[in-house]
């Protein structure tokens, strides 16, 4: 087993793992760029090391120095978390020649998979189907509007590099093929440093479903279920649950989703956590979209129902030790939903809300679990994803578990910027969610034609007016709240004490 | 204490009780509704208000004109006024004239894709500006001509700040 | 089922009980004294009935004025949660006749176990072995002396109408008798309105185990299982877990402990949750002690282990549902263990340390939960019990709920009150208790014999003065924290234009 | 900034920079050792701390006579003194004479065991106080005499008010 390990991340996931090492009594080393002096998970770690300025080129995706860093604290191994260096094959086989254990698989299978373009031809080799689309990276519009001609619109433009929905395009016509594109390979350059962008047919109506695989480093592969992750934004993930409720009529089209999954990642030579996602249309068809291979921000629902903690699972299959568990000792149990809340302002077309996070209250009790990299008195900075924090509920049922998710949003307060709670509160409480049918364009029908909930609403606005009556009368300042009068004589007491040295 | 309220654009009269000494519930008149309501403050900004045994709560951020309230996850637009002081020349200005596009949040400029002088229809993308890695386009709100663009392209801006005058 | 409940208690139980009901969709009213306005289960509540002075008998422990909020708000059944009036034969019999559900068992069977002398004669009839002891109150100290000469010291002096180690003393000779007879009384009086005592002999190194147990009012009985409770510090327990460690290494003595608990419940004609608490000797024979007639302040262990809600399926049951289990769908998986966080100060004497709660950081994340009735900024009341949450961890083994509990305390910071946190920290890292020898007396060896925590003492110590000389330089003033001058400069100016108005 | 620190009795020299603006570790020497600390807030007495690499966190409340520092379960009791002040006749008083007995904490004096005037032993009870369902004893630090009992049975106390004084 390793003695100390890096962790090359930031934020919820970078506190996750960190929680797991501390349990194995593995120390920990974090990694921070400028704007992240004190984000959790600097304060939670036993080491950290500085590795360079706020934007994320320069620090969280710098290969070189963040194995300065694991050389010069002495880490025998690195876990990359999701997103950053996560997938990218060059990393791995950096940390691999500079003898530090690369938590995941092997560089080549990250390159096989990292390339959506070989994957497809991998997993058509491999009997998995894909979904009709271009093999290669697009050069330009021109020859775009060619293959889409060919495959038939509407198609999707897709980072080759990608994943998470960033650098992903829809067009509908020829017409809009040269702006998406151009947008397409503009955000995969941002996000991945690399713009090379490929083409497949857009399925109407789609449901995302992706199947969580654990393999170990001496051929052995098992699934842990499926992931049912069709609620989206901007073609983000922002809602998951395990099971999916449309799998879950279906043991035989579940059947033959896992064991697709194994497939594919046996054909990959795959060791480490994965993920494998497919598209699946109203008939159970289903189409191999592509493989995370590393771990998935939505671990967590498959954790609850599997009783597993994935993070502890990497760490032994990296160590070289062979799978605890076999297919049958995995028989999951209830329901598990997620809630990705977003520094994001619902009422304003999901605009970022970076900002001093002035209060923070979280739900808890019964089977509430909420992973975050926030808290109170932090700033979100403005560099980065604005995931704050995962809301996860178990519930032997769905229906339960919808419940309480609904009560623990109630409970959920963050004050000083905006975030999706309240946008939960409403997807919750719709009935064709609740009921399951849904595809991966819910939520933008569920926006556009959504009523506001009116229920108690006289009540509540009566409640409403009375308290900023009072707040008003209280402060006799209505142009800045309480709050954040308070937090910034905070700031100005430490500035000012600073010129006073 | 009479005070004028608007909720989500819409004038209310408001007439309530200054708090007691001993903590009583104060009576209020909310146009013409009669009640009382006990207002206890729970943190800042934070109230937890009975009205009969009716429980609420009510979370105050300061918002673009007066407060953002929430209670029971539904989202309030208040300003409120004291009718005796002298009305600070407020709310909704000019919509005619010149229109200043500001930043709806910190990031960074990372396109423009007009000049000064330059025409615009209404709807017309205008300015890239990058978040949280998200790209907001922003959009001209009516046609007009380009007057001044007061960034740089690769420039960081803070939220409120001015990228663009339309006029 | 019912529409509204209404919850006659306070704190973290009255919080966890709305959350339940809640996600059942029926309606809740909190009751609240002078002391808890803005408690936080008033603040989760539907609606809120003001029932009194601060202290509980003039408020909750009074029948009258909860019968009254009852009525006034038109609730068809009441949840006592646990202590005040959870086990009052008379309060239960008042609600029948209001034709107010109370969501516990029958008056008659609170009656029969609420008298622990008469409880005792009824499991021995019932062939449920007992500690020696008197069947009656004692009425002075000379007559106890003679009972102790009896029974053999040392003896132990309880509460007749009491639970949760208020009002016990020990007395290990005649001499001691006076005196502990004097404070078993008074502290008997003062927290159940009866000063009646009894006796029993005190079991050398004793384990407290105790059996869950779920009874419909159709007369079928099921357990959930033990949970171990030895950790006691003065008669109180600290901290809980499931399995037992101790029982778990003995599958039959497992089978005879909670088919005799089955058996109590029988004997008593018991419905809905209820707890069977044994004591067991070194040699496994284990001795029925008394039977608790509500939710345990325990009960979240078992459940993480079973999947239920304890809550939900105590309502059902006092809606006339049959039990939907039966005892071979009870299957429990994994460790879980609880820790009490009480408002007391480990360094000193375990001394009561109500006030504001200035700061409130919460531990969250895989397998963590915490049920609590704090909030930020919310005063702990000297008026009621010090137990202000309870951090729960579950894991496959208990050696791993031990690591992610001691990772979880490492994250919980309450500001502004001294808590028991730092001395679980203590607990959890010592290798008896991790080896689960430990029995009742465990707590105040170890406090005797504890050493202090050297492990990286000297890097603590230097990273606490530069702490503390940068807080000295950066406000100046050493007499009092940044946090406390905050919340006072808060409350001032809320009192300032209080009277400005 | 040299200042004198007491850390659980003992006293340290400690010599801190001040804060830089650019935010760099701030140079120190403790009783000798010499090094760099990264000293940030990051809340109200809250305090992340990189010794090199090394991550501490600490938690600063008002303690008896000073402050109360927890890093990493441990809990210290520090007063720092800027030896450049005048000293204000600190710390511990003397130890003979009258001593207060003060309420450690909110409560209701539920028993007053002895009288004014009455000579008692060395921890010999005195008073008890109840507070959250608990009886706390209060015994005499020393032999002596009770001088005076400023409070009465049934009554309530705050922290830290004078129960008893014995002489």
């Amino acid at each position: 087993m390793f003695r100390k390990i890096l962790i090359a991340n930031r934020g919820e996931i970078a506190a996750r793992i960190i929680r797991t090492c501390r349990e194995m009594d593995l120390a920990t080393v974090a990694v921070f760029s400028e704007a992240d002096r004190t984000a959790l998970h600097v304060r939670l770690a036993d080491e950290a090391v500085a590795i360079g300025p706020a934007p994320a080129a320069q620090s969280y995706l710098s290969i070189e120095r963040i194995l300065d860093a694991a050389r010069s604290t002495g880490a025998d191994a690195i876990h990359p978390g999701y997103g950053f260096l996560s997938e990218n094959a060059a990393f791995a086989g950096a940390c691999k020649s500079a003898g530090v254990k690369f938590i995941g698989p092997s560089a080549s299978a990250i390159e096989l998979m990292g390339s959506k373009t070989r994957a497809r031809q991998l997993m058509q080799a491999a009997g998995v189907p894909v979904v009709p689309g271009t093999s290669e990276p697009l050069a330009d519009a021109a020859q775009a509007q060619a293959a889409a001609n060919e495959i038939g619109y509407p198609v999707m433009l897709k980072a080759a590099a990608g994943g998470g929905g960033k650098g992903m395009r829809l067009a509908a016509s020829a017409e809009e093929i040269p702006a998406a594109l151009e947008r397409a390979q503009q955000e995969a350059l941002n996000a991945f440093g690399d713009a090379a962008v490929y083409m497949e047919k857009a399925i109407v109506g789609p449901r995302h479903v992706e199947v969580q695989i654990l393999a170990d480093e001496h051929g052995s592969v098992i699934h842990l279920g499926e992931r049912e992750c069709s609620l989206q934004r901007r073609h983000q993930k922002v809602l998951e649950e395990t099971p999916s409720p449309w799998v879950e009529q279906r043991p035989e089209v579940r059947q033959r989703l896992t064991a697709a999954a194994i497939e594919a990642a046996q054909a990959a030579g795959y060791s480490n956590a994965g993920t494998v996602e497919f598209l699946m249309d109203s008939g159970h068809n289903f189409y191999f979209l592509e493989m995370n291979t590393r771990l998935q921000v939505e671990h967590p629902v498959t954790e609850w129902v599997t009783g597993l903690d994935l993070v502890r699972e990497q760490i032994r299959i990296a160590a070289g030790e062979p799978l605890r568990l076999q297919q049958s000792d995995i028989r999951p149990h209830g329901c598990a939903m997620e809630c990705r809340i977003y520094a994001e302002d619902p009422y304003k077309n999901y605009l970022p809300s970076p900002g001093l996070i002035s209060r923070l209250d979280r739900p808890s009790g019964p089977y509430i679990r909420v992973d975050s990299g926030a808290y109170e008195g932090w700033t979100v900075p403005i560099d980065y994803d604005p995931l704050i924090a995962k809301l996860v509920a178990w519930a032997p049922t769905r229906e339960e578990a919808i419940a309480r998710l609904r009560g623990a949003l109630r409970e959920y307060h963050v004050g000083g910027i905006k975030t999706t709670i309240g946008f939960f509160q409403g997807v919750l409480a719709d009935p064709d969610f609740c009921s399951g049918a849904f595809d991966t364009g819910y939520i933008e029908r569920w926006q556009r034609t959504r009523k506001a909930d009116s229920n108690g609403a006289a009540e509540h606005e009566q409640a409403a007016v009375l308290a900023a009556a009072a707040h008003f009368l209280s402060n006799g300042r209505p142009k800045e709240s309480r709050q954040q009068s308070e937090a910034s004589a905070w700031k100005l007491a430490g500035r000012r004490a600073m010129l006073r040295e | 204490m009479k005070l004028t309220v608007h909720v989500n654009g819409v004038e209310r009269q408001l007439d309530l009780d200054k708090p007691s000494e001993s903590g009583e519930p104060r009576a209020f008149s909310l146009e013409g509704i009669e009640g009382h309501a006990d207002i206890q403050a729970i943190g800042p900004g934070m109230y937890s208000i009975l009205l009969g045994a009716r429980c609420f709560e009510a979370k105050i951020e300061k918002g673009d004109n007066g407060y953002s309230v929430v209670v029971g996850g539904q989202r309030f637009d208040i300003a409120v006024r004291d009718p005796r002081k002298l009305s600070r020349g407020s709310a909704a200005a000019a919509e005619t004239g010149p229109r200043k596009l500001t930043a709806p949040m910190p990031g960074k400029v990372v396109r423009i894709m007009v000049e000064e002088g330059q025409v615009v229809e209404s709807g017309q993308g205008l300015i890239v500006v990058e978040a949280m890695k998200m790209l907001n386009e922003i959009k001209s709100p009516k046609a007009g001509v380009v007057k001044a663009i007061p960034v740089k392209q690769g420039g960081s801006v803070s939220a409120g700040q001015v990228l663009l005058v339309v006029e």
